[in-house]
């Protein structure tokens, strides 16, 4: 077992005295104050391996912002093609003598891009459902839940590849079928949370001192169910690229902006010539995803301290 | 068994609406989809407008939305789910060829990835060697974080371009009906992979989770050995949340099986669906996805099932209510 | 402790250190000597965060299994010492001498398995006969449960609070050991209930005698089980002595002032007394000096 | 001044199918300000339930509660308002009755805010550091910055009396509020809001289980049992003569320190 039970024996507390004493001795006396909290971030930046993946995706998610700029042209054809990886093209070139350190470049831009927006709108979505459904209750609830199980209950894959392979073409189709199938995650744990609180007797308090529900779910609900529904966004991000390159993989996404997947998709019928095109943008896929999904376990253990503290 | 009776009830209605609203969805999207499918299925090539009718009026384009969608539910009802617009072939058939390849995939990937993933998850939540949980923990974490039609490429790089010990596609040699078990090696890997990285990852949380309760200290006051907590108190109690999560990889496996199928060139209802969507075979595209649906829901179902009985709380809430005391 | 020959346990100096964050712990124990002879039955009040559950649970040997928590001192059973033992002493030790009694019945029995199944567990190997049922049954009766036959048969959240209690308590004597440790056993349980069961820890140990230690925040409930007591505070012992005697004539001013903020609860024409900051400084300052 | 229950019920309505559940049937319940009045009983009794009715935040499935003979459940807007100052609540703490996320004068400062109390910054910085220091959370300074679990349990259950008296409420409704506290602790407390009955004149509807307290702080006793009020009366008729068996068996139920030294029998 490796697990700290020392929340749960209770006794690892201070004296429980009281606060009153005669003047100023209430502060002098006082329980040297229960031996003060790590701050998430000094638990998060203290594992080298979540800080060294905070920098590779910064580094990621920089080069797709800048890289562009400096990566060369993705659609220029002058140069000979199928060449493996030298000095002069870094990743090589395709077979239609294209550089394919700026295809991979550009790549990265579009795939990146789809990641954040699925996950900043799955996020949005699921905190406003999962937090009306858990905090107000009652039939809001109900109807609030029967919407998160049905989108829950249907094959969400699928129909994200049905829709997009019907609608598609246009990246913000594909956010938006996305985030459609994938926002229950959010949602659901948001809606736990919320309900969660709301039993808690702050909760109660701030009720029974008049504060109107909508001001009690902004300044005492959202603030402290916050924690999990980050790492869950974050994970997002990681199975929404997953998701995409899959999609573009099928030839399914907008062929004016080229992304991994797609790349992948082009470089199919030469694995036997040409293994280059097929092992960066996957290779790039699998860093940006690892390292969004080591954040989030990092996030995980320094927003919820009661799990895996003690190792 | 009344409560039991109901809850089963429910379940199997509300399963059979979320059928019908899935068709509907489906419908509907091709309703406001851009482009033609008779246009597609023409292609480029002139024809007469007597021939387009022709066309129109046997697969009933010319009929109202409404009566289309009718016929075409009840249609699917019945079993019949229309008639593919490329090969003229019925798209039920197509399907009942194609799905023998898809399931051998998954039901295989399926048991191996459960069975190693409650060792491997058991192993690393309650090993002593920090190293051995930071290998199984950062070893899913990695394989979680692949895609798993990228993998497969890379298998393919490996076992079939590099090494040649495999072959890289298709399911039997020169095109041949039937499965010849070299080809299925590599997209078994390659599905099993990315489902025991999830479920092992969950295997793990949720056994540190079961050995963090507190009758887990009532078992080692018995003065059990740590084995026999493990193994009588914590992993019983860590399968339950594995039974939901087994049950709902069923919705990844059929979904993930258009990618591996199309990597692999294995002609299953992935490889059926990717072609037919590539091609605008719409009717295609419809059936497969409600085909499998239907397969989710009915794995969903027995999830239900077999959550039901073996969580005393909830068989005891089916078969023994009003017995609880007070 | 004035006694001849080797008592059931001899806690001495024990000292216990708790990870409370990645790096940082708590000395949830400072300094506790204690010693229980066979049959004696022994008292621990204190206040929360005062040490008395960590105490016990290290005589237990139940204190969590992380390498960063910390027993220094020594714990002896009939004279063999436990602290440092490997875990397989200890496994020996909880299977036959000491059991141990937890104050939330719902959480402290495992869910998905029969209440039978879960006591008959409990019983050492070499104790057990082929017809398994009879002992179970025995034990559930001895803790004062009826209709044992079916409740065997149960799983716990079929049974109130009460009950589970007693289940708890089954599972504690099950391997007729030498040593009770009951933690805080009826502070989750309401008063009436609180009463039956404290009666029935009373008659099992005393059918059994076995020896008791009982932990609780609750004056009274100890005052009414024990023969000794110890009263702790900030992780140390600052007096102990038969049970009457130190409830009557207190010499500790922290023992004094916890019986009058009791008293002055519980008695009519008393005032309501709350021990004043100042005065826990000046002792836990004390106590201190005292340990190093 | 008058809070008062009248044939006060409250049926849960189990989900699906299951059975409802009558948590509070037909109570009759009267209080003051200056009062001392204790609603005891045992887990499910109703009475943390019939607690939350009082304080209006779960409405009655029939009967009412009415302050001066104005029912909650029609009350307007500003009538509403003036009853959340009116009566007040104060809950256990282990439940968490403190944001964790915000400090002690955030945590008294909105109320201030809220209820207009006082006007800008330092106005109601001065209004939270008075209130602080009547509860005895001395110096007030040294505690506005702190997080709750920067504090011990007692001074957790001062922050939540400073909130609900920097209202100045008439009553307050205090629900297991000592329950969970040590003896020493618990007294202290109890010492307080006995303090500010005398000064403010609160008064109180103190719900809990714990006998003994009742006995040493309340002037009336109500009686629940399975959501029924079963015995009512003054302490001295419920403590030396009282009438339903329940009552009895609760007495003689509780374990006193003067009852018995060593082991029974």
């Amino acid at each position: 077992m490796t697990l700290d039970s020392s929340e749960k024996l209770g006794a690892a507390r201070t004296p429980d005295g009281d606060g009153t004493g005669p003047g100023g001795a209430a502060d002098a006396a006082a329980p040297p104050p229960a031996p003060r909290r790590e701050t998430a971030a000094g638990i998060f930046f203290r594992k080298p391996l979540a800080v060294f993946f905070l920098a590779v995706l910064a580094g990621m998610v920089l080069i797709a912002l800048l890289g562009p700029v400096f990566g060369g042209d993705p659609v220029a054809t002058g140069n000979p093609s199928m060449q493996p990886p030298s000095s002069e093209h870094l990743l090589g070139t395709d077979h239609l003598g294209r550089d394919y350190l700026a295809r991979v470049l550009h790549g990265g831009r579009t795939s990146l891009f789809v990641g954040f927006s699925v996950a900043a709108l799955c996020m949005t979505l699921g905190v406003v459902i999962g937090s009306l459904a858990g905090f107000y209750g009652g039939i809001i609830d109900i109807v609030l839940v029967k919407i998160i199980e049905f989108f829950q209950a249907i094959p969400g894959l699928v129909l994200a590849l049905v829709a997009a392979a019907i609608l598609g073409a246009n990246v913000m189709v594909i956010i938006a079928i996305l985030a459609l199938t994938m926002w229950t995650g959010v949602a659901r744990i948001m809606r736990a949370e919320a309900a969660r609180i709301a039993q808690l007797g702050y909760v109660e308090s701030s009720r029974s001192a008049g504060f109107p529900r909508w001001r009690i779910l902004a300044s005492d609900v959202l603030p402290n169910a916050m924690p999990p529904v980050i790492v869950t966004t974050t994970m997002t991000v990681g199975t929404a690229i997953l998701v995409e390159s899959g999609l573009a993989y099928l030839g399914i996404g907008d062929a004016n902006r080229p992304t991994w997947g797609s790349l992948l998709n082009d470089a199919q019928p030469y694995l036997n010539s040409a293994w280059w095109l097929a092992l960066f943008p996957g290779l790039c896929i699998f860093l940006v995803v690892l390292s969004v999904n080591l954040l989030g376990d990092a996030l995980n253990d320094a927003l919820n301290p009661t799990i895996g503290r003690v190792k | 068994m009344r409560p039991a009776l109901i809850h089963y009830g429910r379940l199997l209605a509300s399963s059979a609406l979320l059928l019908l609203v899935v068709i509907t969805v489906l419908f509907l999207l091709l309703e406001i989809a851009p482009g033609d499918p008779l246009q597609a299925m023409l292609g480029d090539a002139p024809a007469s407008e007597e021939f387009r009718d022709q066309m129109v009026a046997t697969f009933g384009l010319d009929q109202p939305m409404w009566q289309r969608y009718l016929t075409y539910v009840g249609n699917v009802l019945t079993g019949d789910l229309g008639e593919s617009i490329v090969s003229r072939r019925s798209v039920t058939e197509l399907i009942m060829i194609r799905a023998p390849y898809t399931l051998i995939i998954a039901v295989i990937a399926l048991i191996i990835s459960t069975i190693v993933c409650l060792v491997l998850g058991a192993i690393a939540a309650r090993t002593r060697r920090p190293w051995l949980d930071g290998l199984i923990s950062g070893g899913s974490l990695t394989f979680f974080s692949i895609p798993n039609f990228w993998l497969g490429l890379m298998l393919i790089w490996l076992f079939a371009v590099v090494l040649d010990w495999l072959p890289a596609s298709g399911a039997n040699a020169h095109g041949e009906p039937g499965i010849a078990w070299q080809y299925m090696i590599l997209p078994i890997v390659a599905t099993a992979t990315s489902q025991l990285a999830l479920k092992t990852r969950v295997m793990r949380s949720s056994t540190i989770e079961a050995l963090g309760q507190d009758y887990i200290d009532t078992a080692r006051s018995k003065g059990l050995s740590s084995d026999r907590v493990l193994y009588r108190h914590g992993l019983p109690n860590a399968l339950l949340p594995m039974i939901t999560i087994v049950g709902l990889s069923v919705g990844n496996l059929l979904a993930g099986s258009t990618l591996i199928e199309r990597v692999f060139g294995w002609p299953g209802m992935g490889l059926l669906m990717v072609d037919a969507i590539n091609e605008k075979d719409n009717m295609v595209v419809l059936g497969v996805t409600i085909v499998m649906t239907v397969m989710i829901l009915i794995a969903n179902i027995l999830t239900d099932i077999v959550y039901g009985l073996v969580d005393p709380r909830l068989r005891a809430r089916f078969t023994r209510s009003g017995r609880s005391a007070a | 402790m004035t006694t001849t020959g080797t008592p059931l346990l001899q806690v001495e100096n024990l000292r216990v250190h708790l990870p409370t964050g990645s790096r940082t712990e708590v000395e949830a124990v400072s300094s506790v000597s204690l010693a229980v002879r066979r049959g004696e039955r022994v008292g621990i009040v204190g206040e929360s965060g005062s040490g008395k559950t960590v105490t016990g649970r290290a005589i237990a040997g139940l204190l969590p299994t992380s390498p960063r928590v910390r027993v220094q001192g020594s714990i002896r059973f009939d004279g063999r010492e436990m602290v440092g033992a490997p875990p397989k002493a200890w496994d020996q030790v909880r299977s036959r001498t000491v059991g141990m009694v937890f104050q939330d019945p719902l959480t402290y029995l495992n869910p998905v398995m029969k209440i039978g199944r879960q006591v008959h567990e409990a019983i050492p190997p070499g104790r057990q006969r082929s017809g398994e049922n009879g002992d179970v049954l025995h034990f559930l009766s001895l803790a004062g449960l009826e209709n044992v036959r079916e409740l065997a048969q149960r799983f716990p959240h079929e049974l109130s609070g009460g009950m589970r209690q007693r289940v708890l308590i089954a599972i504690a004597i099950a391997k007729m050991p030498d040593l009770l440790v009951a933690d805080e056993p009826t502070t989750a349980l309401d008063a009436t209930v609180q009463q039956r069961v404290l009666t029935t820890l009373d008659e099992t140990v005393a059918e059994l005698d076995t020896s008791l230690i009982l932990i609780s925040h609750d004056i009274a409930v100890v005052a009414g089980m024990t023969d000794r007591i110890y009263v702790m505070y900030a992780g140390h012992v600052v007096e102990s002595g038969r049970t009457r005697e130190v409830l009557e004539k207190p010499e500790h001013p922290y023992t004094q002032a916890l019986l009058r903020s009791v008293r002055s609860l519980t008695e009519d024409g008393v005032e309501l007394y709350s021990i004043p900051e100042s005065l826990r400084a000046s002792w836990a300052r004390k106590e201190e000096a005292r340990a190093s | 001044m008058l809070l008062e229950a009248s044939n006060a019920s409250k049926t849960f309505r189990a989900r699906r199918g299951g059975t409802s559940v009558d948590a509070v049937v037909n109570a009759n319940l009267q209080a003051r300000p200056g009062d001392f009045v204790a609603i005891v009983g045992e887990s499910g009794s109703g009475k943390s339930t019939l607690a939350r009715m009082l304080l209006g935040l779960i409405p009655a499935t029939s009967g009412s509660v009415a302050l001066d003979g104005t029912d909650l459940a029609s009350m307007s807007k500003t009538q509403r308002i003036r009853y959340r100052r009116t009566v007040q609540a104060v809950l256990q703490d282990p439940a968490g009755s403190l944001n964790p996320r915000k400090t002690v004068g955030r945590i008294v400062g909105e109320v201030v805010r809220l209820h207009n109390i006082a006007r800008g910054r330092d106005a109601v910085v001065d209004t939270v550091a008075e209130t602080l220091e009547l509860v005895g959370m001395v110096p007030a300074a040294s505690f506005l910055g702190r997080f709750p679990h920067e504090l011990s349990g007692g001074q957790r259950q001062r922050v939540l009396i400073a909130r609900a008296i920097v209202l100045g409420p008439r009553i307050i409704v205090a629900d297991e509020a000592v329950s969970a506290l040590d003896a020493s602790v618990k007294a202290g407390v109890l010492q307080l809001m006995d303090d500010l009955r005398r000064r403010l004149g609160v008064g109180y509807v103190f719900i809990t289980h714990d006998l003994p307290v009742v006995k040493k702080v309340a002037e009336y006793v109500y009686v629940m049992k399975s959501g029924e009020i079963v015995e009512e009366g003054t302490k001295d008729q419920i403590f030396t003569a009282p009438e339903h068996p329940y009552t009895t068996t609760l007495l003689s139920a509780a374990p006193t320190l003067a009852a018995s030294y060593g082991p029974p029998e």
